[in-house]
């Protein structure tokens, strides 16, 4: 795939960070508004794929290598796990919400969920991402 | 624990059985010096449909290896081995039949 | 009549359907996601509750208003939870059905059929 | 933080299978892969030792509730391990340290080894998980994330076979799991509730005498899901295709692990959640079909793997068979058989590895007169193979027994002499592997052939002493099994533990 029309790859490119940033604020919201980890985390994918449509493989995997997709992964589901760790280890239970939860309403409230939520993010977009990949992978090998 | 009438013990049954394992050495041990008889030349050589074959490289079917008793289950294996095709429909079609035999069955043992 | 309900029971007989008369493989997991998603309405639509509100406390929605008014937020979570694994099975068996046309040249699953007996 | 050993035993080869990949990266810049590895050992065998630290606390009585975040039951997530769990928890935490330690060698020879342990430390996460969740989505999403990680496992090696056993293995098991998934959103439609003690109370609350349609419907779909999860017939066909296409020590994992982990939920569906004992009946009945089809199809195989698996559904039909009868003796013997099919269905996995490894194939027609070459894995084959026949004095005839007994005491005579029947068709098809493999003339391109390594043979010889110690000591066996037995027919005592009298 070597990339499409003019049209498309200047659309892409000038949407790109706003579909970004739009999926950061999903993630961000996820306790406030609708949304999530898992939303927010599609919504970043989405972007990459955009790029991928318009420029072709190379060119998001310069942006986003495979190996950074499948480190940020693990680094996701390690957060993940540290923050139901965090818990433990301030003498609560699994999970336990041992953080101050601040007022609601705010960004800051609700104590671990924003940590859970970027987590999951992080973890989503970038699984989603090593999906894709490893499928074009699949396809390249097929065409050789 | 009840095991019911009759006796089982399993350290005696295990030490007559090691006795016997033992016995059986020796009678095999014992056989094989007296019939300890190298077969000729004009024995080995196998021949089969006039061709001459290397007896290593006859092995036996594994697959017919139980044939009478393939012929005692012969309608076992007419009916149920076609069934394994390898066909995927013909798998998930059982897993469906499957759900309808278990749901008729739950409701004629519980109600 | 409930009718996201008599909706949900048909989509999963649809995807049944599929799954046991299509052979193509991708046409399966399609028949498959249907299913899926029968069944995620199904679980979505027990939660729902008629001009109920978004179960989400917020400073004009206090945690009263949000227990008496609000939808069931626990079908919803776990649609979530259903989602992200069916994404996970689906990809990899559209992966797999990659590589299972490199190696068989079709995607017809009765022709699929080398491990049997 | 020893006190939360329930938790930590699910989170610790979570975390490990989060941190191979990482891991892995850095030793493969290195060049020392071997430290991934034996990380990925250490991790299996934490989990070991935390299972183990669980056990007397159980043993005596007691049952452990653990609540994440410190929700309170019905409404928080919680951990409930009674006797039943400690059992399961036990088998799959020991098989999958051996595993681990014999894919060190095993799986030397093949790329993206990296992926293998993830997988392995992560399909350990989740067994633990199922095994030990006292919430029954959370049961759910941990036996899905158990199933992808088997489909991902099968299709390893990425050749046409296992490519193929895979995506069967992975649509029937996807059909399986939503059906699964439709009689969980029936149970919270019905009972507004996921907590397993929670929902046994309410649907004791129901009655099931007679038992209400809607519970019919949900029981047969959880069994539905279930069955095609250990392979019961006739929802075995993805069984044989997984296991033969599949590297063995990923089998021997699946045959002790997931199977046991299947039979696990359906004896925690029918007994602590339905307590539709009388359901015993239907298994009966199924447990013997599965047993006279897998039996008879396995004399009829060619390969050996393929052999073995449709043993391990045959076997299988033995544990449902035991707890079917109902009698205490026959649910101690059932799960006693539960025990004794993990430890030799992985030991004779185990030396199927173990020839296709230094052999190259499984195929009955190919293979022979290899005693004389691999003189140490045909004895520890045809120990695993008299065990699982039920030959005296190893471990399968005590359970085996144990179960023979308690048919006759219940007055299922007639199921117990097909059961008789069965063991000896049995001992005749694995016979024949024995024959086909170890004796007979050796064709000349085998004698080369070496011993296994002893990496490989040291769990293999493990499992084997433990088939000899349970079939000369059995009441060591039934000493271990009691506790679940007790555990399976306490259904007040769980849910009063777990909901605290609430």
């Amino acid at each position: 795939m070597a990339g499409m029309t003019i049209i498309v790859k200047t659309a892409s490119r000038l949407l790109f960070p706003f579909v970004l940033l739009f999926g950061i604020y999903i993630i961000l919201h996820g306790h406030l508004t609708p949304g999530g980890g898992f939303p927010g985390g599609v919504v970043i994918v989405a972007a990459i794929v955009m790029l991928l449509l318009g420029y072709g493989a190379d060119a998001a995997k310069a942006k986003f290598s495979p190996l950074q997709a499948s480190v940020s992964e693990n680094i996701g589901s390690l957060i993940l796990v540290a923050t139901g760790l965090l818990g433990l280890f301030l003498g609560f239970n699994f999970m336990k919400n041992a953080i101050p939860l601040g007022t609601t309403g705010n960004l800051y409230s609700s104590g671990i969920l924003i940590p859970l939520n970027i987590g999951v993010g992080i973890k989503v977009a970038a699984g989603l991402a090593v999906i894709l990949y490893a499928m074009l992978t699949a396809f390249e090998e097929e065409k050789k | 624990m009840d095991f019911g009438p009759g006796f089982w013990g399993p350290i005696v049954a295990t030490i007559v059985m090691l006795v016997g394992a033992g016995l059986a050495c020796l009678m095999l041990l014992g056989s094989r010096r007296i019939a300890k008889a190298r077969p000729s030349i004009a024995k080995r050589s196998t021949y089969g449909c006039g061709e001459e074959v290397n007896p290593e490289e006859v092995t036996a079917d594994s697959e017919q290896f139980y044939s009478p008793i393939r012929r005692v289950f012969k309608p076992f294996y007419k009916y149920i081995q076609p069934g394994h095709s390898g066909k995927l429909n013909t798998y998930l079609l059982w897993v469906v039949i499957g759900f309808v035999v278990l749901m008729v069955a739950i409701a004629l043992v519980l109600r | 009549m409930n009718v996201d309900y008599i909706v949900a029971m048909l989509m999963i007989s649809f995807g049944l359907y599929c799954l046991l008369i299509k052979r193509n493989l991708i046409k399966m997991v399609i028949g498959l996601e249907i299913l899926t998603f029968g069944i995620h309405l199904f679980l979505i639509s027990m939660g729902y509750r008629e001009g109920g509100i978004a179960p989400i406390v917020t400073g004009t929605n206090p945690a009263s208003v949000v227990a008496t008014l609000g939808v069931d937020p626990l079908p919803q979570a776990l649609v979530l939870t259903s989602i992200v694994i069916d994404v996970c099975v689906t990809a990899m068996l559209l992966s797999l059905a990659i590589y299972a046309y490199k190696y068989h040249k079709t995607l017809d699953m009765s022709e699929i059929r080398r491990l049997k007996g | 933080m020893i006190e939360a050993a329930p938790i930590l035993a699910i989170i610790i080869p979570l975390m490990g299978s989060f941190l191979t990949p990482l891991i892995s990266i850095l030793t493969k810049r290195y060049k020392k892969e071997r430290i991934r590895d034996l990380f990925v050992v250490a991790i299996t065998i934490v989990t070991l030792l935390l299972v183990l630290y669980m056990l007397p606390t159980v043993w005596n009585g007691n049952i452990i509730v653990y609540r994440l975040g410190n929700w309170t039951p019905p409404w928080g997530i919680c951990l409930a391990i009674d006797g039943l769990n400690i059992l399961v928890a036990l088998i799959v935490s020991g098989i999958a340290a051996l595993v681990s330690i014999y894919s060190l060698m095993y799986m030397k020879n093949d790329t993206g080894l990296g992926k293998y342990y993830t997988l392995l430390l992560l399909i350990l996460a989740s067994m633990m998980g199922v095994t030990l969740t006292g919430d029954f989505f959370n049961m759910f999403v941990f036996f899905e994330i158990m199933s992808t990680a088997a489909y991902a496992l099968v299709a390893f090696r990425r050749n046409w076979d296992s490519i193929e056993a895979s995506i069967k293995y992975m649509v029937m098991g996807s059909l399986g799991a939503s059906l699964f998934l439709l009689g969980i959103s029936f149970i919270y439609n019905l009972v507004g509730s996921l907590n397993i003690a929670d929902i046994a109370q309410k649907i004791s609350i129901i009655g099931t005498n007679p038992m209400p349609l809607v519970l019919i419907l949900i029981l047969a779909l959880l069994m539905t899901g279930l069955s095609i999860k250990i392979a019961m017939v006739p929802f075995h066909a993805w069984m044989p295709d997984a296991y033969q296409a599949a590297p063995s020590a990923v089998v021997a994992l699946f045959a002790a692990g997931t199977t046991t982990v299947g039979v696990y939920m359906m004896l925690r569906v029918v007994y602590t959640l339905f307590g539709v004992a009388a359901l015993g009946a239907m298994l009966i009945v199924l447990g013997s079909v599965t047993m006279v089809v897998g039996a008879l199809m396995a004399l009829v195989q060619r390969d050996l793997k393929r052999l073995l698996a449709y043993s391990g559904i045959s076997q299988v039909g033995y544990i449902l068979l035991g707890v079917g009868f109902g009698t205490a003796l026959g649910i101690e013997g059932g799960l006693f058989h539960l025990l004794n099919n993990a430890i030799y269905k992985a030991l004779l996995f185990m030396c199927a590895g173990a020839i296709l490894y230094r052999v190259g194939t499984t195929n009955l027609d190919e293979l022979g007169g290899l005693s004389k070459n691999m003189p140490i894995t045909a004895c520890l084959f045809t120990i695993g193979a008299l065990a699982i026949s039920g030959v005296p004095p190893f471990n399968g005839f005590a359970s085996k027994w144990t179960i023979y007994i308690a048919g006759i005491q219940a007055g299922k005579a007639f199921f117990t002499l097909l059961a008789i029947i069965v063991s000896v068709l049995t001992l005749a098809y694995l016979l024949k592997a024995v024959n086909a493999i170890f004796l007979g003339q050796r064709p000349k391109r085998f004698e080369n052939v070496k011993e296994a390594p002893m990496t490989m043979l040291f769990p293999m010889m493990l499992l084997a002493v433990l088939c000899i110690v349970l079939g000369v000591l059995p009441s060591l066996g039934i000493d271990i099994v009691t506790p679940a037995y007790n555990a399976l027919v306490n259904q007040h005592g769980y849910i009063h533990a777990v909901l605290g009298g609430i």
